[in-house]
């Protein structure tokens, strides 16, 4: 299925401001709405948007399988390895005292960054590795059934 | 006030629209009906001032859900058959609970009152405290990522739960298995 | 009760209404993806009436200025509701997204996602199995 | 009891409560970071190993120096979250764990039949992520955490039950059953905490059970009751909310079924003590007295109705899943006496029960080695090909029924107890009559096994990296018949704890 090259060329173009709003969602959370899980929902959109367009093994020839599966890993990692980190300074599990026990509300920030962090690409993973394992089935009804 | 007004016309809304998806039996439709609680209820969280929430539900309702609902749709079918049972004993169900919780609604404070327990209680003390100890100006952030950030850990477990589900569900691409074997010896030893 | 009570409660007993059809939805009907459908209405009108536990009248979202000069006239609206509804919600999500995989997946095992038809199926093996085991009482319940 | 603060240097020591948790929850993306087969079952081992170390030393702490409080994020609570493990929380720690860390090493063999290959890593994932999901239940002091890791263990549940479709499709259709089941009920579950959040302002079980004793129940605080206890009720399959159970532990691979039957309907029945006992304490149990009326009923139905059709199973899978919803009565029925030896009845049977349970999954996960499902005609003299396995079967059997020297026997000889100190004896011989039941039904197991000539000769015993977890848990299930020192001990210091409510703790509900 080869879509109109209008629909190639704007997916292209909205993809990238999707991926460019959800960096500014992830990174702006301290100052307004939006965090980690929101910016890893609308990076997952972004990709599955192009996958749409360009078909599946486009979608995976830039983010293969293997990556995403990790990528929902890694998040988990990042966020508990933070507590790992507190834990292992003396502080309580995911006391962000720990990362800057001189001035705790640094630390406190730099905490916040890291998990949220964490959060974004663990969500992004999962999103993108459901829709992949969706998007790998054989499909039961055809395009005019609808 | 036009806040009355809005607020009234969002909830005949969603009420509407619930009540629609009960009746409707092309799943299509049901699927958008879905998205559309979702969107008018991210609509009615906005004016209750959940900002984060309301962003968090139109991209999760409306957005994600709704897409792999029709993802579904499609490897699926597209109608409801129509059910065999009468459904007295759901309704005597629903009716039950649905008392229990106005029940249980009859002794909480007004809605917006700034003096409830749940005002007074824990949450003066994050709006008190967090500018300091914290530091940052969303407090929505600071208690979900700090004060509370172990729900937040947990939370994350259970997307990646739901990805590891997912994927030992659906992981690999295989034709479709051969059926009528409900206890056949297992073949796929490895 | 005086119609301030009622008023003060009546956005609960809506939120209630919501909720209801809902689990309605999610008991009544035997088509597997609308149970779903179901489920996220419940889930949803269940956050709302968290949320309107935290509402303060004449609040405002919980965000302080940028700058954090913070006003001490203004009143926030509670955080905490919001915080735990956010978690709930992507445990919503979360929920969805493995239920509808086992539906794609019981579509590939029994070619339907109708309730009624699948107990049919199962009741059928299990009366191949009684037959071939020699006895009774097996189904799904 | 002791406390960990904010800034407070802590030592390995402090961190024992959230240990057990953590290193399966971070166990669980490292098999999967590191995407070779050959590792996860390594590293589930290790972690599952761990995290019982841990839960061993802790409840050793416990009972000798009381409660621990541990503030997570240097936030003391009702700000942060904490855990609090006391002697009946340390228990369940233990519980899970080591059966996670004996049914792992079964699950080698049995998996390499029961499962594809390809799948082996995602579902070692998975069941780090239910242990670590059940440890949270258990350990936490945060209403609102509790359903937060009650929903880490339960999708990893719908996940590893839906596993065993490669051999019986039905699993699907029993996981979807089950997760619309437990997701309704984990609703009704925040529902009520939302009823007494509005109530009370907090969400941390200690302030919450000070609030409550203070001002008192409202009609908010009852309908958080109702709906807490029957959301929980679902996860827990108490008599009418049971109709997931059957199907899932059934179609479920067999490590899942001798895993899921030992440990996660007990979480949940923890969890409803927690909030019956420490939430609401006692004297308002007395007072609304639903307990007599709603539970001790069900808990009968379920001890006989349960039995009676486990007896006319053929498939000794389903036989024993229905017997898990009869012995769920039994601990009911201790809950339902509200005194302290029904309570240590119901948290005793629970770890006995727990063990039995997963010993007599454990033998047909081996039956089915040699066998291709678990219908009684297809097992037939499978005990003489098989007689280690078949005997460890016969002695699990009859800690089911309660027979004197095995586990079994300690918690309903308790229960008889707690219900002749009430005067109560019609339920006494209610747990007579029921055992008896089990007797029936256990006897159709031994004659299916012994007396029969198996249709081919020869012995196929089970290969050893299953006959040492399974007779392991044997072992332990007569151990803990005869020397019932530390269970017994242990369950009582709980049944008192759970009684007397929370005890506070120096330095709390003050800043962090």
């Amino acid at each position: 299925m080869r879509h109109h090259l209008i629909l190639r060329v704007s997916t292209k173009l909205l993809a990238g401001a999707i991926m460019l709003f959800a960096f500014y969602v992830q990174f702006h959370g301290d100052y307004s709405p939006g965090g980690g899980f929101q910016a890893g929902v609308i990076l997952a959109v972004a990709f599955v948007l192009y996958g749409l367009v360009y078909g599946l093994e486009a979608a995976q020839e830039v983010l293969p399988r293997r990556v995403v599966h990790r990528m929902m890993a890694l998040g988990v990692l990042v966020y508990a390895g933070t507590g790992v980190v507190s834990l292992l300074s003396g502080y309580a599990y995911l006391d962000y005292n720990a990362l800057n026990p001189g001035m705790p509300e640094k630390g406190q920030e730099a905490g916040i960054l890291l998990v949220e962090g964490g959060v974004g690409i663990t969500v992004a993973g999962v999103m993108i590795s459901v829709y992949y394992a969706f998007a790998g089935r054989p499909p039961r009804i055809s395009d005019e059934e609808w | 006030m036009i806040e009355t007004g809005i607020n009234i016309a969002l909830f005949s809304m969603l009420v509407v629209t619930a009540l629609v998806a009960v009746r409707l039996r092309h799943l299509f439709g049901v699927v958008m009906l879905a998205g559309a609680f979702s969107l008018l209820s991210a609509l009615l969280l906005v004016t209750l001032d959940a900002a984060d929430v309301a962003f968090t539900e139109a991209a999760v309702g409306a957005g994600i859900s709704t897409v792999l609902m029709l993802g579904t749709l499609a490897l699926t079918s597209r109608r409801e058959k129509i059910p065999s049972h009468r459904p007295w004993l759901p309704l005597v169900v629903v009716l039950v609970t649905g008392a229990a919780i106005i029940y249980g609604t009859l002794d909480m404070p007004d809605f917006g009152a700034p003096d409830s327990p749940a005002q007074t209680g824990v949450a003066a003390e994050y709006i008190a405290r967090s500018p300091h100890e914290i530091g940052i100006p969303n407090i929505v952030t600071a208690v979900l990522a700090s004060y509370r950030g172990y729900d937040t850990l947990g939370e994350v477990g259970v997307v990646f739960t739901a990805g590891v589900g997912v994927l030992l569900l659906l992981g690999g691409l295989r034709a479709r298995r051969r059926r009528g074997r409900p206890d056949g010896p297992d073949g796929e030893e490895g | 009760m005086d119609w301030s009570y009622i008023l003060g409660h009546m956005n609960y007993w809506l939120f209630t209404v919501m909720m209801m059809t809902g689990l309605y939805i999610v008991i009544a009907r035997g088509n597997l993806v609308k149970k779903i459908v179901g489920l996220n209405i419940f889930q949803t009108a269940v956050f709302m009436f968290y949320i309107s536990i935290g509402k303060v009248s004449g609040g405002t979202v919980p965000i302080f200025p940028t700058d954090m000069e913070i006003d001490p006239e203004v009143t926030y609206s509670n955080p905490l509701p919001h915080v735990l509804i956010l978690t709930a919600i992507v445990v919503g999500i979360a929920t969805t997204s493995l239920a509808l995989a086992l539906v794609v997946r019981i579509h590939e095992e029994y070619d339907t996602i109708e309730e009624d038809d699948i107990l049919e199926i199962e009741t059928r093996i299990a009366r191949e199995e009684n037959r071939a085991h020699g006895g009774a009482m097996g189904g799904r319940a | 009891m002791s406390v960990s603060d904010g800034g407070q240097v802590l030592t390995l020591a402090g961190h024992l409560p959230i240990l057990p948790v953590v290193v399966p929850f971070m166990a669980a993306p490292l098999v999967v970071v590191l995407g070779a087969r050959r590792l996860a079952w390594p590293i589930a081992f290790a972690a599952s190993l761990s995290a019982l170390a841990v839960s061993v030393a802790l409840l050793l702490q416990v009972l000798e120096g009381g409660g621990v409080s541990y503030h997570i994020g240097g936030w003391a609570p009702p700000l942060g979250i904490e855990y609090r493990i006391d002697a009946a929380s340390a228990l369940m720690l233990v519980l899970i764990s080591g059966l996670s860390t004996t049914v792992l090493p079964f699950a080698r063999r049995s998996l390499a039949h029961e499962l594809e290959a390809r799948r082996h890593m995602l579902f070692y994932a998975a069941w780090l992520l239910c242990v670590s999901g059940l440890m949270g239940m258990v350990a936490s002091g945060d209403a609102f955490n509790i359903f937060v890791f009650l929903e880490i263990s339960s999708l990893s549940t719908y996940a590893l039950v839906a596993s065993g479709a490669g051999r019986d499709r039905r699993a699907l259709t029993a996981a979807y059953d089950y997760l619309i089941m437990g997701t309704i009920g984990a609703t009704f579950f925040v529902i009520g905490i939302g009823f007494l959040y509005a109530a009370t302002g907090t969400l941390n079980m200690a302030e919450l059970a000070v609030i409550i004793g203070e001002n008192g129940t409202d009609r908010t605080i009852q309908t958080a009751f109702a709906f807490i206890v029957v959301g929980m009720g679902l996860k827990v399959a108490v008599y009418p909310l049971h109709l997931w159970l059957p199907g899932a532990y059934t179609h479920a691979p067999s490590v899942v079924s001798a895993f899921l039957a030992g440990t996660a309907t007990k979480a949940a029945v923890y969890v409803l003590l927690r909030f019956m006992f420490t939430v609401f304490r006692p004297e308002y149990l007395f007072e609304v007295r639903a307990l007599e009326v709603i539970m001790l009923p069900l808990a009968l139905v379920a001890m006989f109705a349960a039995s009676v059709i486990a007896i006319f199973q053929r498939n000794l899978k389903r036989m024993l899943a229905y017997s898990s919803i009869a012995q769920i009565g039994y601990i009911l029925l201790g809950i339902g006496f509200l005194s302290q030896t029904g309570l240590a009845a119901a948290v005793i049977h629970l770890f006995n029960h727990g063990i039995t349970k997963a010993a007599l999954f454990m033998g047909v996960g081996a039956l089915l080695l040699r066998a291709d499902t678990p219908f009684h005609d297809r097992i037939v003299g499978l005990g003489r090909r098989m007689p280690l396995t078949g005997f460890a079967m016969v002695i699990a059997g009859l800690s089911l029924i309660g027979v004197p020297g095995t586990a079994g026997f300690v918690s309903k000889w308790l229960l008889v107890q707690a219900a002749l100190e009430k005067g109560w004896w019609p339920f006494a011989l209610a747990v007579v009559g029921s055992s008896l039941l089990a007797v029936i039904y256990v006897w159709r197991m031994i004659e299916v096994l012994y007396l029969q000539e198996p249709e081919e000769g020869g012995r196929a015993e089970a290969p050893l990296s299953m006959l040492v977890p399974l007779w392991t848990v044997t072992a332990a299930t007569v151990y803990f018949g005869l020397a019932t020192g530390l269970t017994l001990g242990a369950a009582q210091s709980a049944a008192e704890g759970l009684m007397s409510g929370f005890i506070p703790v120096a330095g709390e509900g003050g800043g962090g």
